[in-house]
């Protein structure tokens, strides 16, 4: 059965609906109402998504694509707005709106006491929108339409908190930074529309083996690669927005944002848009190896060093964040590998266990008064279990132990690069092996930090005035506040908190076991993803693979287990029985310690040269450029000079009556002579 | 009616500002509400363009031709195609929401600001009618004086400085043009455009008419290095005067090129298209450094105009470049087509833009935005349109400034991927000097005690800036039908560039 | 005897030479009524220049019109004038080099431009008043009053406009000065002239003298 | 032998002198309380003359008094001009006059023989014709500057403008005596005939340097300007409308004479040095304008520019250029006119408005006037729609027709440095405050403001329907 | 022999010192006048000259015209030589600069 192209638009378009009557109307109808206009729309959206997939999976129906309506028709070029429905855009809007759906919960709990709860409501609905339509486009014109709009969203969350000048610095350089991306992006689209003279996917994709061979000439000698080149540069989008190096420095900053948002936009769904992207060009990618090795390389990179910082964190947010800098790097390797399943899967898994330790981290932040440094946490198991349980799921699946959901997606990847032949595909394994203990150290760091030893923070009563604030207040006077002293103890969040954590703690435990054969290796993506035989590691891959069970139990015999394992034994041994070595460790390798610690420079450098930079640069421009040379010497110059001419020409005329009649005989003088010259 | 259509809209302005002049000073409500009758009347017969003009015939229509002086064979000549069309409505909004606008803002001689308001708005739609080149230039140069008052009497502390420079800085473009003209007049015995551009000219004829064209548009548009007037005159402007300026004078000059330059001397100006692309992409690049680090909120505004309007004369000269070397016409289509919609798109975020300054500077009496900082705590209304039009200023997809650079880079690609990378640079300089800008003066604590009693924006406010944000998002959103009517007279002028006249 | 063209050509030199040193004197001389008596000494000598041209009635006119009229003008206002001499006269030397190089620069250049080379064959021919069967007087009235009759009624509204201008310059209706008007004279009453004042028969014994001498005049 | 078709071609003119002396016989006898009659009269005499002009006009070109006096479209255009403007110059003049105690019927007289000598000059036919028509106008002027007697601006104006006239008065003689010398004749039009046959073909151009300095003169062209800025300043206001608007238009008339009815065989040879000449009007004038700070002074400077804009119409040397640089005669007589009137009508007894400060907002204490002026302004600067811009639209176009591209563009540059110092007046008026204590008391004179109004509304409206009037200018020139 | 070079340089030689008096002569304006009496001298010279040259009357009837004229320019120069002693009690040249710039 066909899909209605009415049922597609109630899904995109509900959370809008919400998003704007939550958002104008956010007096009028209050709080209650915001959260209910905006959950009830995702609820449409979630569940007309679920039946989506149904239809496409199970009840055979076909692909839909379809434009809505023409956005410009200029010659042989058109851009329209339209859908494409296949199973990876199927399982991307359950995703998106499943993990938006849960997050809008979880906010009722989280920013109960903020003054912006109606905006925030919005925030997220009209976030949800953009990304629908970001994965449900049938075309790169919406697609970048969806990428910019998830960016804005992203932007207006970062700085939710307005008054924070780290969140609206944070915001700017998210945004700049993910500019940067789009810059990529869109030249990339030209670049497209140039070689393959249209912006629908479908048309691209059947054109795409045209470029083969095709060049763009890039100066008098140089030829580059068509499909090359288009894929860099698409890259470079996603580069930006699922902050890959060098472009990955605006993530950890996007934490200023409130937590549901770093769950729903900085882990789960919005930073995953460039893995997305990349597995729906795989046409084209598969068309370039060099673009390919370009994804891997900067893939790994990304996996193994942004990981490495994870490790240094104290706030627990932050350690959330590098960490899904790793994992995102882990998707892209796959991408590098050409196992597009095998990312598209992670991304999945990856969605439900980070937005469930990011929820789980949020909650934990609830309690802890919106302290978020874990210096100053210890022992909250005692205080909130389901958080701290559903907290070590996810943990679990991050690191991925067997049968856990990120087992199977990650697990897959490390083989998936093992088994491939491309150019920087040994160092990518190096770095993903690597990585597998890095993520494993700072996971199990952060879950001893927060949840076990002893108590580090104080619980004094105080029936001061900070009750009737809110959570946003809290943020506004915190630096009032002693660090690691509570008012209250610490206590289990409410069920709307908690209840997501549930809900989202399920699939990170099981979805793994039950979808890892069809989606991987049972070419469940269909012609969604296309891959060319030759590059198909993941068939490699899945020679070996006969059912999860056997796989998870294969899994604990494999390196990356016992890497995991290694890491268990090392920050147990540190966090939970000796907490003074984690202080000598860190004396004895200061240098590294200090280069995690900065992150490698890399934000100082790009302040410097960038910001600082830019700003030198227009000054000089503006100073030098506008008001010296062309106002100061071109435009005031030429006025003065003039005026100068008059004040000398008038002193000719004297007031003399002999001088005046000298200029007359002088004028017959020169008209004469000059005809005497010139006449004769 | 429909026969003289044109000419209603010419002179209904025109004619209307006698009244309002006269209701005098000391009838104040009644030269605003005078002036603000005739700016409806003037944008509801500007409504009638949509059905008179038949945008899939494109070609001049709605054409009246009187001679106008006979032994110079010049005539009173009007006519419009799609792009006067689209620019003509630009102009009748912005019309009335600058009346709107001024209402109560302007207290000192209101009567002759909404006169000298209504004179500007006439001679402006005469500019988009005049199919005879004399008659254009009489508009042309006419506009400058309204202008010139309107930044001279209600503008700022440097309005003297400011309004001459505007007004010398343009005529000393025009003059050169006006050579041009003359000269072509003697070759051709008319005034006619349309026979103009079938003259026939020498590449040397065409070169020297070019750079004639060139100054006098480039003044206007405005390009680098001939932009430095801008700032100055926006800065001191007030605020209806700024969003004329920027949202519809500006665009005098794209429609310049579109119509003399382009048909004229189609050899030169492909012969020197890599100029004024070199040109455009300095704008694009060197103005948005400088935006950067403006202090002054309207001169911030100012320089990203320039800016915006690279991309006007870069689309407009890539399709030169298309067409002649490429022979990729529909790339030249999207790309012209992309520089019209980029002066339609402009109009409405610019003339937003420096309606929002306008709204913080009623309330601070400051432009400088280190007075400003955490708006958005105090009016959140206007901190949401703030940021929409912030956004739009940007690019951002699904606001009408996406639409227009969109189509440039990807013409431009076609021509050359480096005019390209260099166009697709605004992505993140615009980006940066926006909303460097949008932080300093939004986002924050309320550290200003002026700024914390601000009052967010009254109904009057909302209805124009309400207003603005339904076009660029109308736009933004669904450009199909402004596309649409630009479309065939856009195709003509792309067949156009590929004939030789040499 | 003496060849009359080559006297002629003596008296030419004589009268030229004289003319031109008179013209020297007009604008050297510190003296302004001897300035005015070299240029009537020029106009004098051109006079005879003239008559040598035998245009003998533009002779005479100059002598009448211009040293009988024009000339006693000026020597009028010269003298009417009360003028410093001396000072007038100062800083002359110092202009004189620049006048005279530019004066010579201008006559150079004029004659070169003229061709007096090749205008020194052209001889003045016979005369044509004597060609026509007139003297010079009949045969200028001649022309003056037919085909120049317009130029002379203009130059009549140039003289007439010369008196109406240096009347209106220099007349002045000087307050303070005493007219006599004839009209008033004729046109005078009796009434006018005496007044007759009724006195009372009696005055105060008390009252002064110096009153009663004052209503008395 | 003259005869009565001479007088009846002649009858305007004719008709001025008679009524001339009747005022001259009226204001003597007329007590000083009913001299305003004199101005009623003047005017009404002006207006008849008009009327004369424009309906006595022939088909073509007729001459009378032996080819003397030439009557065609070009005098009849100038005439009626040059009456129309001494019409709103004596509107204009009379409050002023009345204020300064300068109220005489020597005024009126004066200024009536100062058209008849623009009229015969414009009309006239022979060299001899030529020189009596220019000093029947300066004469005239002379005295008129002088006219305040107590004034020692006026009187050194008086001096200065004299001197140098007669300077240039002796100049152009000189170059008359020589052309008369190379072809033995004084008549234009047999002139034009005998120049390809003289046998000293080199005093023709000789002498033709002197006219150019005569012309050039009387029209205001560097070098020969250094009167102008003087004389504009010194002068009675009322006097340097006058001498602003009707001598220039005789100007024009004395250089078509004899360089186009006389030497227009000779036109290669005029046309280069009038082109220096414009070159350096336009650069004095706009250049020096700039810095000038009083009123009139200012337009006097402005003068000097514009004659360079009527120079560049007429080195084109042919109809063209003939016709445009009458248009712009004309369309500069009714600019100065205006401008002049502005200042008249607010000066007062014991306050000239002259400086430009005086003008310091005046859009705040008279915005009617500050608009008349702008409008003037405006149109002396050139700026579209208003009339002065197709006057220079005219010459621009003559100039380069006559292939003298530079000349244009030289042109063009200097009017953008002209338009600063008009913008410079609108400035003050429109954007400085008034200066506290200085209020601006209106000539409360109907006609005057009305007859101002009016001159500055058609220097807008004939900025937009110009083409009868260039039609008729052109018409002058056909054939 | 008298040839019409003769009374041309006469004139030019006339011409030249009246200019030359106008200039170098920075004290009296009577001496300006009287220059430009000289000028118009040298101008009746030329007239003379060529009329006679020219079989024809015309040069001398416009000699006359000149006579007459400078009659009248000479009344109204001394008339407002007169007016300007009045006013400013000289008729120094290099004191009347009132007006300039």
């Amino acid at each position: 059965m066909e899909l209605s192209t009415s049922i597609l638009l109630t899904i995109a378009l509900a959370p809008l609906v919400g998003c704007l009557l939550a958002g104008f109307l956010g007096k009028q109808i209050g709080r209650v109402g915001a959260h209910s206009v905006t959950i009830l729309g995702l609820l449409i959206s979630c569940g007309l998504s679920f039946y989506v997939l149904y239809q496409i999976t199970m009840g055979g129906a076909p692909v839909y694509n379809h434009n809505i309506y023409t956005w410009f028709e200029i010659g042989k070029y058109t851009a329209t707005v339209g859908f494409l429905i296949d199973r990876l855009t199927a399982m991307m809007m359950v995703v998106v709106t499943f993990v938006s759906l849960l997050v809008h919960v979880y906010t009722i709990g989280y920013m109960a006491d903020d003054d912006g709860y109606q905006r925030f409501f919005s925030y997220i609905s009209l976030f949800t929108f953009s990304m629908l339509m970001l994965v449900m486009s049938n075309n790169f014109l919406q697609l970048f339409f969806g990428w910019e709009a998830v960016g804005l969203v992203s932007y207006l969350l970062i700085g939710f908190w307005y008054k924070r000048p780290t969140a609206i610095f944070a915001n700017l350089k998210a945004f700049i930074v993910n500019r940067v991306g789009d810059f990529g992006f869109l030249l990339g689209i030209a670049a497209i529309l140039y070689f393959l003279g249209t912006l629908d996917y479908a048309t691209a994709f059947s054109a795409a083996p045209t470029l083969i061979g095709k060049t763009l000439t890039v100066t008098q000698s140089t030829q580059w690669d068509a499909a090359t080149v288009i894929c860099i540069l698409l890259f470079i989008g996603a580069m930006g927005k699922s902050a890959q190096v060098p472009l990955h420095v605006w993530l950890p900053d996007s934490m200023e944002g409130p937590t549901p948002i770093s769950a729903l936009i900085h882990a789960a769904t919005m930073v995953t848009a460039g893995i997305f992207m990349v597995a729906r060009m795989s046409p084209l990618y598969e068309l370039s190896e060099t673009a390919l090795s370009f994804v891997l390389v900067i893939g790994a990179t990304g996996a193994l060093f942004t990981g490495l910082i994870g490790i240094v964190q104290n706030d627990i947010k932050r350690v959330v964040a590098y960490s899904t800098l790793s994992q995102l790097g882990y998707m892209t390797v796959a991408l590098g590998v050409s196992a597009y399943a095998g990312a598209v899967y992670h991304l999945m898994t990856h969605a439900f266990f980070k937005a469930l330790l990011f929820l789980g981290a949020g909650s934990v932040i609830i309690a802890m008064h919106h302290e978020q440094d874990m210096r100053y946490m210890g022992g909250l198991r005692k205080y909130m279990p389901i958080t701290w349980i559903t907290m070590w799921i996810g943990a679990l699946a991050l690191c991925g132990v067997p049968f856990f959901s990120g087992f199977y997606s990650k697990d897959s990847i490390i083989d998936a690069v093992h088994e491939s032949h491309r150019w920087g595909s040994g160092y990518a394994y190096f770095c993903v092996v690597v990585g597998a203990f890095v993520t494993a150290t700072y996971t199990f760091r952060q879950m001893y930090m927060t949840f076990h030893g002893k108590e580090r923070f104080k619980v004094v009563e105080h029936h001061g005035h900070h009750d009737a604030h809110g959570h946003d207040d809290h943020h506004d006077d915190h630096d009032h506040h002693e660090q690691g002293v509570l008012h209250h103890p610490p206590k289990e969040s409410p069920w709307v908190v908690t209840l997501p954590l549930i809900l989202l703690a399920i699939p990170s435990l099981f979805v793994g076991m039950f979808t890892v054969k069809p989606m991987l290796f049972g070419g469940w993506f269909g012609e969604s993803i296309h891959v060319q035989s030759a590059n198909n590691v993941l068939e490699e891959v899945g020679k070996d693979f006969h059912s999860w069970w056997q796989a998870g139990l294969d899994g604990f015999a494999q390196l990356p287990f016992w890497l995991v394992f290694a890491a268990f034994m090392m920050t147990t041994y540190i966090y939970l029985f000796n907490p003074s070595v984690a202080d000598k460790i860190k004396s004895a390798l200061k240098p590294i310690w200090t280069i995690l610690d900065r992150k490698y420079w890399v934000d100082d450098i790009y302040f410097a040269i960038f910001a600082r930079g830019g700003v030198a640069l227009g000054r000089m421009f503006w100073k030098g450029g506008d008001a010296a040379v062309i106002d100061g010497v071109l435009i005031d110059g030429s006025a003065s000079t003039i005026q100068r001419i008059a004040s000398g020409l008038r002193r000719v005329q004297s007031g003399y009556l002999y001088h005046y009649a000298f200029a007359m005989i002088l004028g017959l003088i020169l008209l004469m002579g000059g005809y005497w010259l010139i006449g004769q | 009616m429909f026969n003289h259509l044109l000419s209603l809209l010419i002179w209904l302005p025109i004619v209307g500002a006698v009244p309002v002049l006269l209701a005098g000073s000391s009838r104040p409500n009644t030269a605003r509400w005078l002036s603000l009758l005739m700016a409806v009347l003037t944008f509801a017969v500007s409504l009638f363009l949509i059905p008179q003009y038949n945008a899939d015939a494109g070609g001049m229509q709605l054409a009246e031709s009187h001679m106008w002086i006979a032994s110079l064979n010049v005539h009173y000549s009007l006519a419009v195609d799609g792009i006067s069309v689209a620019l003509i409505l630009l102009t009748t909004l912005v019309g009335i929401l600058v009346i709107v606008g001024a209402w109560e803002v302007i207290q000192d001689k209101p009567h002759q600001y909404m006169a000298a308001m209504l004179v500007l708005e006439g001679l402006m739609i005469g500019v988009f009618c005049a199919t005879d080149a004399l008659l254009f230039y009489v508009f042309f140069e006419a506009m400058l004086i309204p202008m010139f008052i309107l930044i001279g009497i209600w503008g700022g502390p440097r309005r003297v400085y400011a309004t001459l420079k505007f007004f010398i800085y343009t005529f000393l473009g025009s003059i050169f043009m006006l050579i041009g003209l003359i000269y072509l007049y003697l070759k051709a015995g008319t005034f006619d455009l349309h026979t103009l551009a079938t003259l026939p000219l020498t590449l040397q004829e065409q070169s020297w008419l070019f750079f004639a064209f060139l100054i006098a548009f480039a003044v206007k548009v405005p390009m680098v290095p001939v932009h430095t007037w801008l700032p100055d005159a926006h800065v001191e402007a007030p605020t209806g005067g700024s969003v004329v300026l920027a949202a519809v004078m500006l665009k005098i000059g794209g429609y310049g090129f579109l119509r003399f330059s382009l048909p004229i001397t189609p050899d030169a100006s492909a012969h020197f298209a890599w100029f004024v692309i070199l040109l455009s992409l300095i704008a694009v690049v060197y103005i948005g450094y400088v935006a950067l680090v403006q202090e002054d909120m309207k001169k911030l505004v100012a320089y990203s105009s320039v800016a915006h309007m690279g991309f006007v004369t870069l689309g407009v000269f890539i399709a030169f470049m298309l067409v002649r070397d490429l022979g990729n016409t529909d790339a030249a289509r999207l790309g012209m087509q992309g520089a019209m919609v980029q002066m339609i798109s402009h109009g409405f975020v610019s003339g937003a833009m420096f309606s929002c300054i306008g709204v913080l500077y009623d309330r601070l009496h400051t432009r400088l935005i280190k007075d400003y900082g955490g708006v958005i705590n105090v009016m959140p209304w206007f901190g949401f349109l703030y940021v929409l039009f912030a956004m739009a200023n940007c690019g951002l997809p699904g606001t009408s400034g996406f639409v227009g650079e969109f189509m440039v880079i990807l013409a431009s690609f076609s021509a050359n991927p480096w005019i390209a990378l260099f166009a697709a640079f605004t992505l993140i300089i615009g980006a940066a000097y926006t909303l460097y800008l949008v932080k300093r003066v939004l986002w924050g604590d309320v550290t200003n005690s002026h700024v914390a009693e601000m009052k967010d924006i009254n109904g009057r406010e909302t209805f124009v800036l309400g207003v603005f944000a339904a076009m660029v998002l109308f736009v933004g959103i669904w450009p199909e039908p402004l596309t649409h009517l630009m479309d065939s007279s856009v195709n003509q002028l792309v067949q156009l560039l590929a004939i030789h006249k040499v | 005897m003496i060849d009359p063209s080559v006297f002629q050509l003596v008296c030419f030199y004589a009268f030229a030479a004289v003319t031109v040193i008179a013209a020297l004197s007009v604008i050297t001389l510190r003296n302004s009524v001897q300035a005015v008596l070299s240029l009537v000494l020029a106009f004098f000598s051109t006079a005879c220049i003239w008559m040598l041209a035998e245009a003998e009635f533009l002779a005479i006119a100059l002598i009448v019109v211009y040293v009988g009229a024009v000339m006693v003008l000026f020597l009028f206002v010269v003298m009417m004038l009360d003028i410093d001499q001396e000072k007038l006269r100062e800083g002359f030397v110092k202009y004189l080099p620049v006048g005279l190089i530019v004066a010579v620069v201008m006559l150079v250049e004029m004659l070169g431009l003229i061709g007096v080379r090749v205008m020194h064959t052209q001889t003045m021919g016979v005369n044509p008043a004597t060609a026509a069967g007139m003297s010079n007087t009949a045969w200028l009235g001649m022309a003056l009053y037919t085909q120049y009759l317009l130029p002379f009624e203009v130059a009549a509204l140039i003289l007439t406009v010369g008196v109406i201008a240096a009347v209106a310059l220099t007349l002045r209706q000087r307050t303070g000065v005493r007219h006599q008007q004839a009209s008033e004279q004729v046109a005078v009453k009796a009434s006018d002239r005496v007044r007759i004042i009724k006195m009372a028969a009696e005055r105060p014994v008390d009252s002064q003298p110096a009153s009663a001498q004052e209503s008395k005049s | 032998m003259p005869n009565l078709n001479d007088i009846l071609i002649t009858l305007p003119e004719f008709y001025l002198v008679a009524a001339a002396c009747v005022l001259l016989l009226a204001d003597a006898f007329l007590p000083a309380a009913k001299r305003v009659w004199i101005h009623w009269l003047s005017i009404l005499v002006l207006v008849v003359a008009a009327y004369l002009v424009v309906k006595g006009q022939p088909a073509g070109s007729v001459t009378a008094f032996n080819g003397s006096f030439i009557r065609d479209g070009v005098a009849e255009i100038l005439k009626v001009f040059a009456l129309l403007s001494t019409i709103l110059v004596f509107i204009y003049a009379r409050p002023y006059l009345i204020d300064r105690k300068l109220f005489v019927g020597e005024f009126y007289t004066l200024t009536i023989f100062a058209v008849i000598g623009v009229m015969l000059l414009v009309s006239a036919g022979s060299l001899v014709m030529v020189y009596l028509g220019l000093e029947l106008l300066t004469l005239s002027s002379y005295a008129l500057v002088a006219l305040n007697r107590d004034s020692k601006l006026s009187s050194e104006a008086a001096i200065k403008y004299f001197v140098l006239g007669a300077l240039a008065s002796g100049m152009l003689l000189y170059g008359m005596s020589m052309v008369y010398g190379a072809t033995g004749t004084l008549d234009l039009v047999q002139l034009h005939q005998a120049i390809p046959q003289s046998t000293m073909p080199h005093l023709l151009v000789f002498g033709l340097i002197f006219m150019i300095i005569g012309i050039a003169f009387k029209l205001g062209a560097a070098p020969f300007h250094m009167w102008i800025p003087d004389v504009y300043q010194g002068a009675p206001t009322a006097v340097t409308a006058f001498i602003g608007s009707a001598p220039k238009l005789a100007a024009f008339g004395m250089a078509f004479r004899l360089l186009e009815t006389g030497m227009g065989d000779y036109s290669q040879h005029w046309q280069l040095m009038l082109a220096v000449l414009a070159v350096l009007s336009l650069a004095i004038g706009n250049l020096v304008a700039i810095v000038q700070t009083n009123l009139k002074r200012l337009l006097a400077y402005s003068t000097i520019s514009h004659m360079g804009y009527l120079l560049l119409g007429l080195v084109n040397a042919g109809p063209e250029g003939y016709s445009a640089a009458m248009f712009y005669a004309v369309s500069y007589a009714l600019m100065s006119t205006a401008a002049f009137g502005v200042i008249i009508a607010l000066s007062r007894a014991g306050f000239e408005c002259e400086e430009i400060d005086d003008f310091k907002g005046l859009n705040q204490r008279s915005p009617w006037m500050a608009f008349l002026m702008m409008l003037a302004l405006f149109s002396l600067a050139g700026v579209p729609p208003m009339f002065g811009f197709f006057a220079k639209l005219l010459v621009l176009q003559a100039a380069i027709h006559a292939g003298m591209m530079w000349l244009a563009i030289v042109g063009a540059v200097f009017a953008i440095i002209g338009l600063y110092y008009y913008l410079h007046v609108v400035k003050v008026m429109y954007f400085d405050k008034p200066v506290e204590g200085t209020e601006v008391r209106l000539q409360s004179d109907f006609t005057l403001r009305l007859a101002l109004s009016l001159n500055a509304l058609v220097l807008l409206a004939l900025g937009l329907y110009w083409g009868p009037l260039l039609s008729w200018c052109k018409q002058a020139f056909v054939g | 022999m008298i040839t019409l070079s003769h009374y041309i340089v006469l004139g030019a030689i006339l011409f030249c010192i009246s200019v030359a008096g106008l200039f170098i002569n920075r004290k009296n304006v009577i001496v300006l006048l009287m220059a430009i009496e000289l000028m118009l001298l040298a101008v009746n010279i030329n007239f003379v000259a060529f009329s006679r040259f020219n079989h024809d009357v015309a040069g001398q009837v416009f000699v006359f015209f000149i006579l007459t004229v400078a009659a009248a320019e000479s009344a109204i120069g001394l008339a407002i030589l007169v007016l300007l002693f009045r006013n400013r009690s000289t008729v120094n040249v290099a004191e009347i600069d009132s007006m300039k710039g």
